[in-house]
């Protein structure tokens, strides 16, 4: 496909001149973007990278045209794909554009794409809204779209439906589609953050390699600096709707200008990099006990829905968890480290044993189950959906206080503020609902609720997954100081290995539902034996652009499925202790 | 012995109305319409205001009337002769009368009809009507054949009765007793209702289950010239209200329902469709029951003061005017009709007085039961508000037909308006308005008789005037029934309200006397002599 | 500004004027929420015309020009016509001659006991049965869903008629077998609200909290069903408001001459054309009624709403 | 899947054996004797007696209820006491009629209820969205009989545009199918303008913009087919609603249809006819929602039935 002429002298593709995008409102217009000025080339990656709020990616809708008009729009400078202005543009021209000459990749694959149609049809529906193809070409072209992002079986994904594939795969289909007719400038809007690791980096992978081979101008939203240091050319870094700084990707990392980008560095957790443990006692006291825990979950069929199968989420695992310690559960999404979490809390039924302080769940009673919630509680991934929407985050707070009846109203009003304070947030938050905070303080609010009841474990399931890495680190640095002073345990879950790397004492790696690999931080990261391991650690996008970028080895297919007939299961991994503790699977 | 035959002269059928100016013409096919469905068109079992008439076009019995009165005349007889004592009727059939199946018709038939009304197997509402037949006491529970039917020829049949009953030759041109072609009966079984076939004039042509049914003329009808139309059509499950705007413009030829009250002011306030509403009387009155056998309406001052209390002309304004006054049982064309009654005057200081010589001065608290169709429960609003003014709190309750019918026979109900479930004469003969609903019999358990009203005098004479069938003594008769029915305004167990005066629409190419579309007996239409005028 | 883009940025922590700390909590909740529904002009609509007609239900003895059973000799034509408004009959007379006025407002009586408390009574049932089903499942659950499908699939007005005739009828027994009637779509609807709801992560948070099962009913998915048990609720007041008049027409409940709404409109739908006064008026009050209803009803799901604060 | 229909219909069975005893046991508690009805004014206590055995009326509710299941099973739906007519022939008279105009009225309801709620989800807040919840409130509210008579008032008799009532070509489902649509178009209107205003915020909505696809493409290939789901299930609550509420349009249409005849059956106390309609309405609405359920996975295909 032959492009346009464009200004040959420069190669510039799009032009963004000190663009503004306003958001209406009771007290006037409200500036979400200010000042912006970027060129983008042919062939080059740009990075925009900031957080929560920056503006970035208001940035890339108001490009797409795609500002949730008429409360946003677009308030003053200009944005010029090729010779024509977008600003201006009429609904119908832009569409036109849209899809064919600039694309989007959106940061959800699991809601971005339609799930009552096929993907085959959402293909082919993006080829023909551009170029009125006979059906059969165009279905062509969209398999050769799905071929292009190195999907497997790809005629097989064009009759499947969204929520028949896994993560990474919608992602591909997302690429493919937004390639297919070619364009210009790709927008990548956190096109990975959803993703798990080792699928991120294929992704990542795929989109550099497609540049390579098109040579697409992309622009890459993102706030992970590790992306942006395995990907950019240049980066413009955002605050508040402002540009911070903009500089070439090896010079920012080298020598960043601005106080807040240095911040914004010095916050992305680093394998490494963490910060020392204090040492536990010689011999620790346990606190739980996992033995041979396995959870399933039946899948009913037939006249009479009788169990048919069942998914193996977690499978005869047994590890312990001793007094003051953290212990991280590390794996990709489905590999059962949250079912665990759940079943420790009583949320999942469970086989086997789990001892919390010497006593088996399965032995308490209904009083005994309510003492138990005292010493465990669990701080979910996404704050807002763990917090009801309804209530102020005062009652939200005070709630585990009156259901176990602790302290007098009063007093219970007084704790909430001290907690609040703890988790630094002001006293005035006590009025206010959830969903008039960010994501960090959300999460704050969370962990300010689980303190509460002064718990002996918390459990954090992707705690800190969805925040902005200064936040991440803020909240970090919040777990680390609570159990400093009050020596509480954490079981943390995370699929984040540098996150993981900062925080824990032990560190246990889950595949399929099983541990293959446990040990100390220093054993695991220092030595990882098991090729799952190695594999996880591999991926982790290092922010250091000089770093050499191996293309991570890709699996043969996609992981097993847990789900097995009744009766049978996978095959026990036995572990080995290869000394110091350290156990692998063999 | 005394001989009666009666003429068969057909020409005195022609002659029905000399008024009569234009010639009946021959030809096409009317449409007619109901808002419920036709049940059944079994004459054994059906007993329906819309398929009463239908099964008389169909069937034939051995009487008859002349068409648009109530005068009574032979049918599917020649001619009959009653003995001296009453009690054996004797019929010469009419030769040559063929059912719609092509087979002559013979006193066998006659005489397997009548044993099938009475056989309980048959479930035949009208099986009381034939209690006067000799051995109808064993055949009615046990389905013999009754003793007292015979055919001693082909062309014969003699029925012996077990006493003397002056209404008998009216129960042999009800409905009831029309012959029926064993064969055909034995072929359908159950359905017979469904696949009828008779003697009449027409013959079921179509029957679409819920939507129409269309009648045939019967070729070899043995009244020749008869029927006028070659078919009609009857449509049923019309609403009343779409019906009279279907035949306001042309659709219908007659709404069978008549016309709807809502309708009613436009549609008399209109001369042009005036002129195509018919007016005729019914043999209809409409009553409220009181139960004398609980207080307070044991107490006969408590029922004519409510007799008293009621103001008839107020209640005929609100059905706009479609009845006229009511003061005893029989309607004004009933024979035996009082003329010279004056009946309860309308007195509400009269009622009061007599509700304190009763000692309920202060009024009383009581229910009435009234059938949930319009217009009933405004009536028994008006009824409420008639009473409330002596003194009686009557609360109302409007329940479905055979709740109502229900409490009243269970003795329930302390007041029953009878709007909507009774009475329109099965015959035209005042007996029909004592036997089952104010008689002893009926006032049993289960019984019609709402009042529960039992007066042995008045049974006694009410059986003195059944049994007086020579028809020189007729006048006697008449008188004898006048007592009875005065004896009851006496006991005032019923307060006679109205008579309702039937109201129709014909579209304007019908032809035939109004008398036809408002036939005391063939209700509401009788088919076989209305005739379309083009 | 009612666009919730994902991308758009997060309200943040903007300061604003924040209600004193000390008063935080459910305590001040109901004030406010009496406060903010008068601050809205349509809700304040709809409280107006739903007091004026509790007004002329409470006080219909001293509004009511005349006695509603009352048939007067010149409410009706020499033909019996009823009259059409005037003068003396403002809102005309019905088909006994009887003031329309008057009887509406003694019939407000009725039909308000039926629109709020039959219809609140089957909304409690659905809502008692939904939530229990959608909540505990398991056999409790699945046989409450069975029954739901039996009743759902079972003819309302037999059950009605039935009940009719085995009962001495009152407003009541209507009351009661409306309720026994209507609460099946609610139920069905609240157990699949229920259900998902009880799969979310701020239930799984109370639970591991140690919240009890009474806790998390009522303190959390209750509230979360408010907006669709609102909807329903004011889409119910005139369904069963005319169902009312079905059910006295067929012999339970209210008896003439007590008048409602609905019998008002059911004696004289076929006078539509003659006397349209019968049926318009009254088919008006009803809707104006149900109207109201649910302006409140919207106003009171926004305010109840949290995240649709600021946005009046 | 198979499994899925025949788990389903077992169920069905068992409602349907749930719903035929509860109007057995209902009409036997009924104050109104059916034997009455039948023998007529004249008859003697005997001949009562004598049909109440012959029907078995006479018998205990258990044996009764027994012998009517025994003969159900034997597809012997019993004969109407009044019109002596096997109740299967009434029914199955009149169930085509039925179940036309319940397709039709869904037909319309849907038309009418989602054109109504997707132009007042895309026009939200505005005059047009107002008038349009306005007048859903309107239908929700107005009594059948005096708008099925308006209609056909205005567009029989006025305009002459249908007939005036009766059964048999498509002009004459027209006015009732109309009617019904209007009324139920309602609730329909309001749970697609919810739904809707959910689907037009989604993500894919905005992927479906960013591919460059035109409003009314998104609207139509996008938005509606994700917004329909719970209208679907809302089919399902419908047809119990409309079984129970065809009488009035059924008899102001002239349409033939078994609400008339389920009508008159309960005003006479015609207990065969009662069951078999109750039976007959009550298959329709497991029926019903079986289809409902079963097209729900067409629609979404993340959708499993087990």
């Amino acid at each position: 496909m032959t492009q346009p002429a464009l200004s040959a002298a420069d190669d510039v593709v799009l032009r963004v001149q000190d663009l503004q995008v306003s958001a209406r409102s009771d007290q006037g217009l409200i500036p979400l973007v200010e000042g912006l000025s970027f060129d983008l080339r042919r062939g080059e990656t740009l990075a925009i990278a900031g957080e929560s709020g920056s503006g970035k990616s208001i940035t890339s809708l108001a490009v797409m045209g795609l500002l949730p008009a008429p409360a946003v729009r677009v308030t003053g400078g200009s944005i010029r794909l090729g010779g024509t202005e977008l600003t201006r543009l009429p609904e119908k021209k832009l569409q036109s554009l849209r899809g064919a000459r600039i694309s989007m990749i959106f940061q959800e694959p699991m809601t971005a794409l339609n799930p009552v149609m096929s993907i085959g049809r959402q293909l082919t529906e993006a080829i023909r809204a551009h170029d009125p193809v006979p059906m059969r070409e165009a279905r062509a072209r969209a398999l050769a779209a799905l071929q292009a992002v190195r999907l497997s079986q790809p005629e097989r994904r064009l009759e499947q439906f969204p929520h028949e594939l896994s993560g990474g795969m919608r992602q591909r289909v997302m690429i493919a589609m937004a390639i297919a007719l070619r364009p210009d400038v790709l927008i990548a809007d956190e096109p990975t953050t959803a993703l798990d690791v080792t699928v991120q980096r294929e992704v990542l992978d795929l989109i550099r390699d497609l540049q390579r081979d098109l040579g697409t101008a992309v622009i890459l939203i993102t706030h992970d600096m590790g992306v942006v240091a395995e990907m950019a050319d240049r980066v413009i870094v955002m605050k508040k709707g402002r540009v911070v700084e903009t500089a070439l990707t090896p010079e920012l990392f080298e020598a960043p200008r601005e106080a807040y980008t240095r911040e914004l560095l010095a916050a992305v957790p680093r394998i490494g990099g963490g910060p020392a443990r204090p040492d536990l006692p010689a011999t620790p006291e346990r606190l739980v006990s996992f033995q041979d825990v396995s959870v399933r979950f039946p899948i009913r069929a037939g006249l009479l829905g009788r169990v048919a199968a069942r998914v193996h989420a977690v499978e005869h695992v047994s590890v312990e968890i001793f007094k003051g310690e953290t212990l991280s559960l590390v794996g990709e999404s489905g590999c059962g480290k949250s079912t665990m979490a759940r079943a420790l809390v009583g949320l999942v039924p469970h086989e086997g044993r789990i001892e919390v302080a010497g006593t088996a769940l399965s032995e308490l009673d209904s009083t005994g189950r309510k003492a138990l919630r005292r010493d465990l509680q669990i701080v979910f991934q996404d704050p807002m959906a763990a917090l009801d929407a309804r209530m102020t985050v005062g009652e939200l707070i005070r709630e585990p206080l009156v259901i176990h009846g602790i302290g007098t109203p009063d007093a219970q009003r007084a704790r909430v503020r001290d907690l609040l304070d703890r988790v630094g947030l002001p006293a005035s938050a006590m009025g206010r609902y959830p969903h008039q905070f960010s994501g960090g303080q959300r999460q704050r609010i969370c962990i300010a609720r689980a303190l509460a009841l002064k718990p002996k474990l918390i459990v954090c399931d992707e705690s800190v997954a969805a925040l902005d890495v200064s936040i991440q680190a803020r909240v970090l640095d919040l777990l680390r100081d609570l159990q400093r002073e009050m020596g509480m345990s954490f079981l943390f879950i995370s699929h984040d290995m540098a996150v993981v790397e900062n925080v824990s004492d032990r560190v246990a790696v889950m595949y399929l539902g099983q541990i293959v690999e446990m040990g100390s931080r220093a054993q695991l990261f220092g030595n990882p034996q098991h090729p799952y391991t190695q594999r996880l650690l591999a991926a982790v996008p290092v922010p250091d652009p000089r770093r050499p970028r191996e293309a991570l080895a890709r699996l043969a297919g996609e992981i097993p499925s847990p789900v097995w007939p009744l009766g049978q299961g996978p095959d026990r991994v036995q572990l080995q202790d290869i000394g110091g503790g350290h156990l692998v699977a063999r | 012995m005394k001989k009666l035959i009666l003429s068969t002269a057909l020409s005195a059928m022609m002659a029905l109305s000399p008024a009569l100016a234009e010639t009946p013409v021959h030809g096409g096919n009317m449409i007619v319409t109901y808002k419920d469905d036709v049940a059944t068109l079994d004459p054994a079992i059906g007993y329906d205001w819309q398929n009463w008439s239908m099964i008389k076009s169909v069937f034939d019995g051995l009487m008859d009337y002349e068409p648009g009165t109530t005068t009574l005349r032979p049918g599917l007889a020649e001619s009959y002769e009653i003995s001296e004592d009453g009690l054996s009727y004797t019929f010469k059939l009419r030769p040559g009368v063929k059912f719609h199946n092509g087979r002559e018709m013979t006193a066998e038939d006659v005489v397997w009809s009548i044993n099938r009304v009475v056989n309980p197997a048959t479930q035949s509402p009208g099986q009381g009507f034939f209690a006067m037949i000799e051995g109808f006491d064993a055949s009615s529970v046990d389905g013999s054949p009754l003793t007292g039917v015979s055919a001693p020829d082909a062309g014969t049949v003699v029925f012996k009765l077990s006493r003397p009953d002056a209404t008998f030759l009216h129960v042999m041109a009800l409905n009831f007793s029309y012959v029926v072609p064993k064969e055909a009966v034995e072929a359908a079984g159950a359905d017979f209702g469904k696949q009828p076939v008779g003697t009449g004039a027409f013959k079921l042509a179509e029957w679409t289950l819920g939507q129409r049914l269309v009648f045939e003329k019967n070729a070899d009808y043995w009244i020749p010239g008869v029927p006028y139309l070659d078919s009609f059509t009857v449509e049923v499950g019309q609403e009343p209200v779409v019906a009279l705007l279907r035949a306001q413009n042309g659709e219908v030829d007659v709404p069978g329902d008549g016309i709807p009250p809502a309708k009613f002011t436009e549609v008399m306030g209109d001369p042009a469709q005036a002129a195509n509403v018919v007016e005729g009387g019914q043999l209809h009155t409409g009553y409220i029951t009181m139960n004398v056998t609980a207080a307070p309406f044991d107490k006969v001052e408590v029922r004519r003061a409510v007799n008293m209390a009621i103001n008839k002309d107020r209640i005929i304004q609100v059905i706009n005017g479609r009845a006229v006054p009511a003061n005893q049982p029989l309607p004004p064309s009933m024979p035996g009709y009082t003329k010279d009654y004056a009946g309860y005057p309308y007195d509400v200081e009269g009622a009061k007085a007599l509700l304190a010589e009763a000692g309920l001065a202060d009024g009383f608290e009581t229910e009435i039961y009234v059938m949930n169709t319009d217009p009933n429960p405004r009536i028994a609003q008006a009824i409420q508000q008639d009473l409330k003014a002596i003194g009686i709190t009557a609360n109302i309750r409007s329940l479905a037909q055979a709740n109502v019918i229900e409490a009243g026979g269970a003795g329930q109900a302390p007041m029953i308006w009878s709007g909507g479930m009774a009475w329109i004469a099965d015959f035209p003969d005042p007996s029909n308005f004592y036997g089952p609903i104010l008689g002893c019999g009926g006032a049993v358990e289960g019984g019609w008789n709402w009042s529960k009203y039992c007066n042995a005098e008045l049974d006694a004479l009410a059986a003195k005037a059944d049994s007086t069938v020579d028809p020189a003594k007729a006048e006697e008769r008449l008188k004898l029934w006048s007592d009875t029915y005065m004896g009851v305004m006496e006991d005032a167990p019923w307060a006679p309200v109205f008579n309702e005066q039937r109201y129709t629409m014909k579209s304007p190419r019908m032809g035939g006397a109004d008398a036809l579309y408002v036939d005391p007996v063939s209700i509401p239409v009788n088919y076989d002599y209305v005739y379309i005028k083009e | 500004m009612s666009v919730a883009a994902p991308t758009s940025p997060e309200p943040g922590t903007q300061p604003g004027p924040q209600p004193d700390p000390q008063q935080a909590g459910p305590i001040s909740a109901a004030p406010s929420v009496l406060r903010r529904l008068l601050s809205r002009k349509l809700a304040l609509f709809g409280l107006f015309i739903i007091l004026i007609c509790v007004g002329g239900a409470v006080f219909a003895r001293w509004l009511a020009p005349f006695d509603p059973a009352e048939q007067f000799f010149d409410g009706l034509t020499i033909e019996g016509s009823p009259m059409p408004p005037g003068p003396v009959y403002w809102f005309g007379t019905d088909l006994l001659g009887r003031d329309l006025l008057s009887r509406l407002l003694y019939g407000a009586q009725t039909s308000l006991i039926i629109g709020i408390v039959a219809n609140g009574a089957a909304l409690l049932i659905g809502t008692l049965v939904g939530v229990t089903a959608g909540y505990f499942r398991g056999l409790i659950g699945a046989g409450l869903m069975r029954f739901t499908d039996l009743m759902m699939a079972f003819p309302a007005l037999l059950l009605a008629i039935c009940l009719a005739a085995i009962f001495q009828p009152s407003l009541w027994i209507v009351a009661m077998v409306i309720a026994c009637v209507n609460w099946v779509q609610t139920a069905r609807v609240v157990y699949t609200q229920t259900s998902s709801l009880a799969e979310r992560d701020f239930i799984a948070a109370e639970k591991t909290l140690g919240a009890g099962h009474g806790r998390i009913l009522f303190r959390h998915i209750l509230p979360h069903l408010m907006p669709t048990l609102i909807v329903w609720g004011t889409l119910g007041i005139s369904t069963t408001v005319l169902l009312e008049a079905t059910l006295s027409f067929l012999g339970v409940g209210v008896q003439p001459p007590t008048p409602s709404w609905g019998n008002i409109i059911f004696e004289n739908q076929t006078w539509f054309q003659a006397a349209p006064w019968l049926v318009f008026i009254p088919g008006a009050v009803i809707l104006l009624l149900a109207l109201a209803f649910n302006l409140v009803g919207d106003a009171l799901r926004d305010i109840l709403d949290p995240t649709q604060q600021g946005r009046d | 899947m198979a499994a899925y229909i025949l788990r389903r219909l077992v169920t069905a069975a068992l409602i349907l054996l749930g719903v035929s005893f509860i109007t057995f046991v209902l009409l036997y508690v009924l104050p109104a004797d059916p034997v009455r009805q039948i023998a007529g004014r004249s008859a003697t206590p005997e001949t009562v007696e004598s049909i109440r055995r012959q029907l078995g009326l006479d018998q205990p509710l258990v044996v009764q209820y027994g012998n009517y299941l025994w003969n159900l099973l034997q597809g012997d739906l019993g004969r109407s006491y009044l019109q002596k007519t096997e109740v299967a022939t009434l029914i199955t008279a009149r169930l085509p009629a039925t179940l036309l105009l319940m397709v039709a009225a869904i037909f319309c309801e849907l038309v009418i209820g989602l054109t109504l709620g997707v132009i007042a989800a895309l026009y939200r807040g505005r005059a047009l969205d107002n008038v349009l919840m306005l007048s859903s409130f309107v239908t929700v509210s107005a009594p059948q009989f005096v708008v099925a008579l308006l209609l056909l008032y205005v567009f029989s008799v006025q305009l002459g545009w249908f007939p005036i009532g009766g059964y048999g070509t498509f002009s004459h489902l027209v006015l009732p199918a109309v009617t019904l649509g209007i009324l139920g178009s309602g609730w329909y209107a309001r749970i697609m303008r919810s739904s809707m205003l959910d689907v037009l915020r989604a993500d894919f909505i905005r992927t479906a913009r960013a591919k460059g696809l035109g409003r009314g493409r998104i609207i139509l290939g996008h938005a509606i087919p994700n917004a329909i789901l719970p209208v679907i299930a809302m089919i399902g609550i419908d047809i119990g609603m409309f079984m129970s509420g065809i009488v009035v349009v059924e008899s102001v249409f002239g349409w033939p249809g078994i609400g008339q005849l389920a009508w008159q059956a309960i005003q006479r106390v015609d207990i065969p006819i009662i069951m078999g309609v109750t039976l007959i309405s009550a298959l329709a609405i497991v029926i019903g929602n079986l289809i409902a359920d079963l097209i729900s996975p067409l629609i979404d295909p993340r959708i499993k039935l087990h």
